[in-house]
């Protein structure tokens, strides 16, 4: 399938800091401070390989992560890009 | 304006004029011993002034105004004029500040570490503070902690601690005096009472001090402690400063030291000697 | 300068503007005074960037390096804000023209060096406003009031929607279909503003040079009560400045000025900013100095060491002119009325 | 005082982790991303009083009505403008306790305390009324 394609900053456009399994995220084009929890982090890490759509992002973070159930993956998936769109640091390409 | 006052705090140096003497008189009583501002060009500019000509005579109330200004600021009593001129340097500092983080936060040092306590207003960070501050710590500050955005120091600012009700006879039991401003009745804010910190904390005000842990705490509930972890405490304290999100890149980078690098501690108490009790302990255990 | 006390805040500053070689030579004492001015006029960052790595008392060189680093955050804040708006309004396909300080710091213009920027203002066509309204709904923005007289009031007179907040984000945008109040007397050629526009790299548009110039002069003098005018009037010298260099400039903004009904304001903003920045401007165009010209700068200058508005009564004046500029004498009536009535 | 992890930018940490480990997704509504707002009107209450004036001066040619809503003048059943301002101590009082406004009686205070419920971002008085809303004061 092919759903919108999403593509993000390149990594060195943010600053982050791991703490107690969430982030602390600078993003330099906006100025602005998110908190992150999982999976937004890795999401942002898969998007560094080049914009994808969701499914291709689930793809991508199969090469590196167990997912913990597959039921509805892409339904979780594309709402946290949907947050992350509206936080600006994920925008349609 | 026809009155005016030039005075330095901590590295912040303020220039207030008053369409009236009393305030500025009031303020030089208080504030005495305290150096001007420095090169004798202010950062900061405010201004008690009346919000219409005839209040100048008439029912006189003071507008605060200055270089940064509220419009919903509330204008206040002639008699509560070292009180405007508290909250018209607060508002400088809190719309103004860019050259430290500002956290919303109290200090105190001692051997050059320093304890920083936040919390909202009420939660006695600035009773507790200026009791260390009179039993062997030097205070830094009762409202504000300025964190070095290059080295993660902490810069003192130790203005007149501005004491509320039942922590005015709690001072006045452990302070001499003459180092009181006159007791202002029946402000915005209820009873207050300005204290004049003692005169070490003023002699050393260009000296920083590094941080060792950040208290959160909480006045009026059972005795309890709770480890923060860094990320709460992140979050907490950007919420407890008025300048992080304009700061930008260097504010992150100055807040996401202080909390890395430090222990963090939510704490409650029930009275006020309790408080000093668990503050020596954990400062105690601080290396332990 | 020994005459620094006899001179007003605000004059003193747009002397060091204009001429920032003057600055070592101030008297300390003064600086306070040209700082609590500076910020009053919105030119602190402004001044800052004018005055850099000039010999000053360190503590005025600490001051306004906090100042550009402000100012730095601003443009920052203003191009992720007018990105956002791209983002939202990209479906469309329509064109979307950044006004103001956006535009400057947007297309690197010198009049956005150090330039204070607050709401996002944008043109677009008016049979594209619908449309771009429905898309910044759609994207977090929302209505500032929710009044029906306020609302009726904008969309019947005003050259722009109501204002519109962003829900998470806070910051307001403006969005302009021309640059004038309809019921103002001079009718600028909105279809012709936005036709002359030019794209940035990234799809938003800038009004072209001479239009910039001209919009920033109905700005000043066409619209409003002269407050803040003297940082609207810095962005007319530097605007100028930078395109003067360009065969044709002179000619092409006297056609553009004539187009959009503007030409007595383009004049006296030519006027304004040689007498009070000494910018080169062409003699025909400024034409000759009207009397009235003293008032402006006795306005614009009407500002002390303590960052307070002085001259109450030229302000005054000045305010009421605003209001007959935007509205014929009868809706003025009805519009204060309205406004003034209590129960 | 910068630590060692913040120093760096992402990508100087590395290659994606080689180390497969369990990615919790969690559902589809549980929110992961919380961004960090200025917080002027946490610590403004502190810092200075501040007052609400009821109704916003533009809006003043309005009354309001018992939920709070702006109605043409004169609508019956509705309250004029508050002449004066409210004070945010007094306003807190009336929003927590139930306390009448000062100079209302019962139904004109809950007209307008509802009015104050409703301000919106933008509008004056409304960084004062979130601070009011800030626990703890």
């Amino acid at each position: 399938m092919t759903g919108p394609l999403y593509r993000a900053d390149p990594p060195t456009m943010r600053l982050a800091v791991e703490a107690e399994g969430l982030t602390l995220l600078y993003h330099r084009p906006s100025g602005m401070t998110h908190v992150l929890g999982p999976p937004a982090p890795e999401l942002l890490t898969a998007l560094a390989e080049g914009p994808a759509d969701a499914a291709e992002i689930v793809r991508r973070l199969r090469q590196h992560h167990d997912l913990q159930d597959d039921a509805g993956i892409e339904a979780v998936v594309a709402a946290r890009l949907d947050e992350l769109e509206a936080a600006g640091l994920v925008s349609r390409a | 304006m026809r009155h005016g006052l030039s005075l330095g705090v901590g590295p912040v140096g303020f220039r207030i004029g008053s369409a009236w003497p009393g305030p500025i008189a009031a303020l030089r009583g208080l504030y005495a011993g305290y150096p001007e501002a420095e090169d004798g060009i202010a950062d900061f500019t405010v201004r008690l002034e009346p919000n219409r000509p005839w209040r100048r005579w008439i029912r006189p109330s003071i507008a605060i105004g200055g270089d940064h200004r509220l419009p919903e600021a509330a204008p206040l009593a002639l008699a509560h004029g070292l009180l405007a001129a508290e909250m018209g340097m607060n508002l400088q500092m809190a719309l103004g500040l860019r050259r430290y983080l500002l956290l919303h936060a109290s200090a105190v040092e001692r051997d050059g570490r320093a304890l920083v306590m936040t919390g909202a207003s009420g939660a006695g960070k600035s009773t507790l503070a200026a009791l260390l501050g009179e039993r062997g710590w030097r205070l830094l500050g009762d409202e504000f902690v300025l964190v070095d955005l290059a080295g993660g120091g902490l810069h003192p600012f130790p203005r007149a601690v501005s004491l509320k009700n039942a922590a005015i006879t709690l001072l006045e039991a452990e302070a001499p005096p003459e180092r009181f401003g006159p007791v202002l009745e029946e402000t915005p804010k209820g009873r207050i009472r300005h204290l004049r910190p003692r005169a070490e904390a003023i002699h050393r005000m260009a000296e920083p001090a590094v941080p060792a842990l950040i208290l959160f705490p909480r006045y009026g509930y059972d005795k309890a402690l709770r480890p923060v972890g860094a990320a709460e405490a992140f979050v907490r304290l950007t919420q407890a400063s008025t300048n992080y999100v304009s700061l930008g890149e260097a504010g992150f980078r100055a807040l996401t030291g202080l909390v890395t690098a430090n222990p963090a501690c939510a704490i409650d108490y029930p009275d006020t000697d309790g408080a000093i009790d668990l503050v020596e302990t954990l400062w105690a255990n601080l290396d332990a | 300068m020994g005459e620094s006390g006899r001179v007003s805040g605000a004059a003193l500053l747009a002397r060091l503007l204009a001429d920032p070689a003057q600055a070592p030579g101030i008297d300390r004492r003064a600086w306070t005074g040209i700082l609590a001015a500076a910020r009053a006029e919105q030119l602190i960052g402004t001044l800052a960037w004018r005055l850099e790595g000039l010999p000053l008392p360190d503590r005025a060189c600490a001051i306004l390096r906090d100042a550009r680093d402000g100012a730095a955050q601003a443009r920052q804040a203003a191009l992720w804000e007018a990105e956002m708006a791209r983002r939202a309004l990209a479906g469309l396909a329509v064109p979307v023209v950044l006004l103001k300080g956006t535009a400057f710091v947007a297309a690197g213009l010198s009049a956005g060096v150090g330039r204070a920027i607050g709401d996002l203002d944008i043109l677009v066509r008016r049979h594209d406003l619908p449309a771009v309204e429905a898309a910044l709904l759609g994207a977090g923005w929302e209505w500032v009031k929710e009044d029906d007289y306020d609302d009726l009031y904008y969309r019947r007179w005003m050259h722009e929607l109501p204002p519109l907040i962003h829900r998470t984000r806070d910051r307001m945008i403006d969005v302009h279909h021309t640059i004038l109040p309809p019921t103002a007397r001079p009718t600028p050629d909105a279809a012709a503003l936005v036709d002359a526009s030019i794209p940035l790299e990234n799809g938003l548009r800038i009004l072209c040079p001479e239009d910039m110039v001209i919009h920033a002069a109905a700005h000043l003098l066409a619209d409003g009560d002269l407050a803040g005018g003297l940082r609207n009037l810095w962005d007319i010298d530097r605007l100028l400045r930078e395109f003067m260099a360009e065969p044709g400039f002179w000619a092409r903004l006297e056609e553009r000025a004539g187009r959009h009904q503007l030409r007595a304001p383009l004049a006296r903003a030519l006027r304004l900013t040689e007498r009070l920045y000494a910018t080169p401007v062409d003699a025909d165009l400024a034409g000759p100095a009207r009397p009235a010209d003293a008032l402006y700068v006795r306005r614009l200058l009407a500002r002390d060491g303590w960052g307070r508005g002085t001259r109450r009564a030229t302000r005054l004046a000045f305010y009421v002119r605003s209001h007959w500029l935007r509205m014929p004498p009868a809706m003025l009536a009805r519009h204060l009325w309205i406004k003034l009535r209590k129960g | 005082m910068n630590g060692p992890d913040q120093d760096r930018p992402e990508e100087e940490e590395g290659p994606a982790p080689t180390r497969r480990h369990l990615l919790m997704l969690g559902a589809v509504s549980a929110s992961a991303v919380v961004t960090i707002r200025p917080a002027l009107a946490n610590t403004l209450g502190s810092v200075l009083t501040c007052e609400i004036p009821v109704p916003d001066r533009s809006l003043s040619a309005n009354y309001i009505a018992s939920d709070g809503s702006l109605v043409p003048a004169d609508t019956p059943g509705a309250f004029p403008p508050a002449p004066m301002p409210f004070k945010g101590e007094d306003v807190k009082a009336a929003l927590r306790y139930g306390r009448t406004l000062p100079g209302t009686d019962y139904a004109q205070s809950r007209a307008y305390t509802n009015y104050i419920r409703r301000l919106q971002r933008g509008m004056s008085g409304f960084t004062c009324y979130a601070s009011l809303q800030m626990p703890q004061r």
